[in-house]
């Protein structure tokens, strides 16, 4: 996506200004309560008119202040996912989900209704009223009625909020998929860290209506590793298992790694806290864990009272965190090479 | 004091300058009319309502009063007398009764609400023309004199039964012709006073003076025929 | 009691004929009147309301008289009507034009109270999946405003059965063509002694509306309130 | 054409005071039996519900007959409050009464299209902050149902303007008196060459009606819309 | 509390079918998606009608089928925060927050709506009409509203789910010193382990509209170790810091513990994930952690692939999770003891 935008609109108690251009694919959007993003998302799909400035997807101007220009939302092909659900209360949960399906050209219709349908897990609900669903039933109906409605661009407004876990991270790799296979760039509201490294590439950060920080998921997730209760979450996406030892081995880049998990259909994700890798200067002879590898250190970084490691492992990235002591103890320092061992049930499935 | 009136709607300028003429006379004295359909007023007075004299615009209204006893019996007596007369516009060409069956629509006043509507009936019953034009339903029915006239004024009907005070107010349209007035009850215009008025001595007063040739007068120059 | 005569049977099925139709026609004019004045943001709005509202606020009586003016048969639109061979004054036609412009200030009300109630943010997700406005006001506005508009027709029908002093001017009171059930009482109220079939017949248009209103009231209970989400 | 008699005047003055206070007079009434018939749930629901509606089914002149018969001196009403030295019948106070039964059901259903449009899940949370069913009825539905009261109101007092059959029977036709705007266009009507001075009355009521519902659409404007959380 | 109840509720699709009586103070309902939590609360606030059954809380009987009784919600004085907020629409937000507040006699009124402000930061929106608040800023007035209405019982529907992390664990201490304080028993229906193992002692597991499980929320993180990417989270409330050699020292039950964490004012909860503790059979001779326990194995549990360990420190309950073959290495059995390594650096403070 190229998106480009710069935007005031002004509230009795709140003032929005952001001026900015994104370029990837998957953007998100991050900050506190109360500091524009939902405002944001409905300067974008026209649902709010702004005070001035302009909006310009792709090669076309959804909005331009000089020239009087504001194409109306349905003209925007700009789907949203609110925060609640809004679904229509006089359509069935079928009605509702082919709302946005129905007013696309037939031969334009590239998403299948009842595959998105089963992975949502809400084909048993489509003959029913919406009135009765439950919350998390509702916000699942919601996001299949806009993803059928083919956007241009999706936006998301925290939409995973009222889901549990499970389910949340069941959805995710089918919302990957999607957007990945019918090329949707996605922009993406939440509070959550790990949604965000999960979907987007690249994240801004507002604050009191300004755009104060843009960086990747990543970055974000190390900056605040000191605010979480977790530290930060290495995501590994490993590949090719294989049955070994009563345990099994993935490949991850050059190399192995040994995982007490068994291998799932489709994608192998997985997480590793930063306090789950052990990092040696020498090779230790003998170790219970059972992945050793050999590593270089690439960035050494500021943790607050503790210090961030980041390592390259056979081209693959890898953050640790420990206490400064260590740092020169182990003369941590960017170039010097080291040994990281994991135990083999650190890793956790996320999907 | 004041002089309260109940007095059929078609009377209502005829008595505002009986008012005018009285007042002349006696400046202290009101008189404070209530002006609706005659049946209305009968019914009003019935229930009560403050009346010290009541003119009708129908026999059979005041009668019925009489019978309610809200009409002291020996005071009633005819003020004023009206005839029948068609109305239509002047290209039209009917000069009798007999002329009638030809016409498309021909406006009279309700028969059951209306007491030109009844004095109508009666003459068309005579005349033996009432059942073909209902059958061919001719007859378009107003709820009373004004709206006849309007419908023949507008040219919406070929001519209308009215009475002669009401069509001498007609602009675009004029009197076709008289409905023999041996065709039907006579038109009267009787007046009688209540318990209350009758109790009163300047509504007594005001009484006498509508019988007075100077009231018979004015009534006269509002088209209606004196007794 | 129940003596009625011939007549009196035709005034009652005229007066459910006149009733039925005048708020079946309405029903669209209504609906898009309501959003027009709802949604619509325009120039000469508040002239389009006055006019709507001007058969309410005028008695009856004169309503038919400019009625008269405007469909007589020397009247403005009249004329044009009668060359087409069509006439509307003194005709069934006639008694529901009057329902239809006495009633249908009701029905814009109902609806527009209606429609105000509508969660504008249902509206803004139909938009943003692609429904443009006219598509939103047909299949999100449309079926909200269910129980209004219901609720509306209801108030119509009552008040066509009822409506009198448009009627008898426009239509006239002609008995078995387009006397309907007020104007066959006003005739026998205005009869000494009519009384009792006046009443008899009063009796009956109470039922009517009662039976129409129950009617509606089991429509408007199955139809769940559903403006919400 | 503006040269209007002072009764005219007075009947002007008249119209907007019964129409007022009519209006005024039924807001609390229409609230409740707005609320009694929307939330309520007990027998002879539906009997109170035609009964309401009785005025808008019949001709206004037999509403007007029936409240004489109610209200007279000799009426079952009127016998007791002319006890107590009150008289309705022809005075101001009877236009008022005509008015107020006349429009009262047009105010209900106005008010019940509102109320039925309230989110029961607000009333749901007021319940469960300790709020009794009457205490959320006058701290939730009332002020949530402001804008179908306005609404209502505003169809009240147009109709009120316009009310003219139950009015002459019930008020008669008393100049200075209970000559409304209606009675005394009727008048002219009846007066020859009076056609001029009853187009005037006719504007001046369809212009007085027009300010108050533009000042009623501007009201409605400010009060957000606001039945939704 | 004591609350015991037998309810019966059918819908077109769903049955609610549940008999429990609840003695704890503070009790979670837990389940999936559709598995009927907001059913329950609304049978138990008086919302909804059940079938049959009865509810009887302390000596109040608040419904029973047989005896034809059902109390209205306004004489339960059970207080309700909703999944969304229901302000009320056509009152500023003090209007809201002290609705509920203001229908207490006045000498019964026991919470300061100043002070309750002041935590939930909402103090600043007051005078505003609750139109365009944001998403949080709506479900922390919402909060408010509730506990100032003072209920004997407080039920809530996954009202934090909206706030994000920061503002959660900022909300929660003050949400349990206001019950404790006020002495409210507490229903609290979430997803969030978190939530419920820092709100309440006890949990029920809802499945299908059938209690199927009761359990503390301790016990229900232990078997959901295997689900949760960080695995089992250990809360540690430690007291009484001192500063020493560059770090802090704080008191855990009888022994003291070295957090490279300052203390902050009020409650220093902390908490430590099962990974970051290291077992050994013996005393090991030297070692970079600053901390290093004696403990007692309580008991072992299965984990999946994984083996869960319950240790006793000095009176302290701590978990740790082992692969199979390191058990039978450390012969790790209830009754045995060894010593648990922890790094300085491991702790998170959550509040
Ligand atoms: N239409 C409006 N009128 C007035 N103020 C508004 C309006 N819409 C939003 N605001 C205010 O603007 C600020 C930003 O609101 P917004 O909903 O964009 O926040 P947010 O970042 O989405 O917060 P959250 O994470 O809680 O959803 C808030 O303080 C809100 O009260
Ligand atoms: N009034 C109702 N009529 C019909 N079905 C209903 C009604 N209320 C709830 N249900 C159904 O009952 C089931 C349980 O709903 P409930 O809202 O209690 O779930 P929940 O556990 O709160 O789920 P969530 O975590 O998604 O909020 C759902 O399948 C729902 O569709
Ligand atoms: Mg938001
Ligand atoms: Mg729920």
């Amino acid at each position: 996506m190229s998106l480009s935008l710069a935007l005031q609109k002004r509230f009795e108690n709140f003032r929005l200004d952001v001026d900015f251009r994104i370029e990837g694919k998957r953007v998100g959007i991050f900050g506190r309560s109360g500091s524009g993003k939902s405002t944001l998302v409905h300067l974008l799909a026209g649902l709010l008119e702004p005070d001035g400035g302009a909006i310009r997807f792709g090669d076309r101007i959804l909005y331009d202040y000089g020239r009087r220009l504001c194409l109306p939302p349905d003209q925007r092909r700009v789907g949203v996912v609110f925060q609640h659900s809004h679904l229509f209360p006089h359509l069935s949960v079928e009605g509702n989900l082919l709302y946005g399906f129905r007013r696309i050209p037939k031969i334009r219709r590239r998403i299948d209704p009842a595959d998105l349908c089963r992975v949502l897990d809400i084909a048993h609900l489509l003959p029913r009223s919406v009135h009765h669903l439950s919350g998390g039933e509702r916000q699942r109906v919601a996001l299949g009625r806009t993803v059928l409605a083919d956007p241009q661009l999706l936006l998301m407004d925290e939409p995973l909020t009222g889901l549990d876990e499970k389910l949340k991270y069941q959805i995710i790799p089918y919302l990957n998929q999607v957007l990945t296979e019918y090329d949707i760039p996605l922009l993406y509201v939440s509070h959550s860290m790990n949604e965000m490294r999960l979907l987007v590439e690249e994240v801004l950060v507002l604050d009191g209506g300004r755009l104060v920080d843009r960086t990747t998921p990543d970055n974000l997730a190390r900056q605040r590793m000191k605010d979480c209760p977790m530290g930060y979450l290495n995501f590994l996406r490993l590949e090719d298992p294989q049955p070994r030892d009563q345990l099994w081995s993935y490949r991850w880049g050059s190399q192995r790694l040994m995982l007490n998990q068994e291998p799932a259909a489709g994608d192998n994700l997985f997480t590793l806290t930063a306090r789950d890798i052990l990092l040696f200067r020498r090779h230790p002879e003998s170790i219970s864990a059972r992945n050793l590898l050999r590593c270089t250190v690439r960035e050494v970084f500021d943790l607050g009272p503790r210090v961030g490691v980041e390592l390259d492992c056979g081209g693959r990235q890898l953050i640790t965190q420990m206490m400064p002591p260590a740092v020169t103890e182990l003369d941590i320092s960017p170039g010097n090479d080291l040994y990281a061992a994991i135990r083999a049930d650190a890793f956790r499935r996320l999907y | 004091a004041e002089i309260r009136v109940a007095a059929a709607a078609s009377l209502s300028d005829a008595l505002r300058a009986l008012d005018a003429a009285y007042r002349e006379r006696h400046p202290q004295m009101q008189l404070v009319p209530n002006l609706a359909a005659s049946g209305t007023l009968a019914r009003q007075i019935v229930a009560g309502a403050p009346a010290d004299l009541f003119i009708s615009a129908d026999r059979q209204w005041m009668d019925h009063l009489v019978t309610e006893k809200r009409i002291v019996p020996g005071t009633v007596r005819v003020l004023a007398q009206n005839s029948l007369v068609f109305l239509g516009r002047s290209d039209q060409t009917v000069r009798s009764l007999a002329d009638l069956p030809g016409l498309q629509r021909i406006a009279l006043c309700s028969p059951g609400s209306s007491p030109a509507g009844r004095y109508t009936e009666q003459a068309l019953k005579k005349a033996g023309l009432y059942p073909v034009l209902q059958q061919n339903k001719r007859l378009v029915l107003a709820k009373d004199v004004l709206q006849a006239r309007m419908y023949a004024e507008r040219g919406e009907v070929d001519g209308a039964f009215v009475f002669r005070t009401d069509a001498l107010l007609a602009k675009q349209a004029r009197i076709l012709f008289e409905v023999p007035a041996d065709l039907h009850e006579p038109v009267l215009y009787p007046v009688g006073l209540t318990p209350e008025g009758a109790r009163r001595a300047e509504v007594q007063e005001f009484f006498k003076f509508l019988a007075s040739p100077e009231a018979g007068r004015i009534l006269a120059g509002f088209g209606f025929l004196l007794p | 009691m129940f003596d009625l005569t011939a007549t009196d049977y035709q005034a009652v099925a005229l007066s459910v004929r006149v009733a039925l139709t005048a708020t079946l026609l309405s029903l669209p004019g209504g609906f898009l009147a309501g959003a027009l004045l709802s949604f619509g943001r325009f120039r000469g709005r508040a002239l389009l309301e006055g006019l709507l509202n001007l058969p309410l606020v005028l008695p009856p009586v004169v309503v038919g008289y400019l009625l008269l003016l405007l469909l007589g048969s020397n009247g403005l639109l009249g004329g044009l009507l009668a060359k087409t061979g069509l006439r509307i004054v003194f005709t069934w036609w006639a008694a529901v034009a009057a329902s239809l412009v006495v009633g249908f200030p009701l029905l814009v009300r109902a609806v527009r109270i209606g429609l105000e109630e509508i969660d504008p943010r249902l509206l803004q997700a139909a938009r943003t999946l692609g429904a443009s406005r006219r598509d939103t006001l047909i299949s999100i506005v449309l079926p909200l405003s269910g129980r209004a508009l219901l609720a509306g027709a209801g108030l119509m029908f009552a008040r066509s059965l009822g409506e009198f002093g448009a009627t008898i001017v426009l239509a006239g009171n002609i008995p078995g063509l387009t006397q309907t059930i007020p104007l066959a009482i006003f005739d026998y109220i205005n009869t000494p002694g009519g009384e009792g079939r006046a009443m008899t017949l009063c009796l009956l248009s109470v039922a009517l509306s009662l039976a129409a209103l129950l009617g509606n009231e089991a429509l408007l209970g199955k139809w769940a309130k559903r403006s919400r989400s």
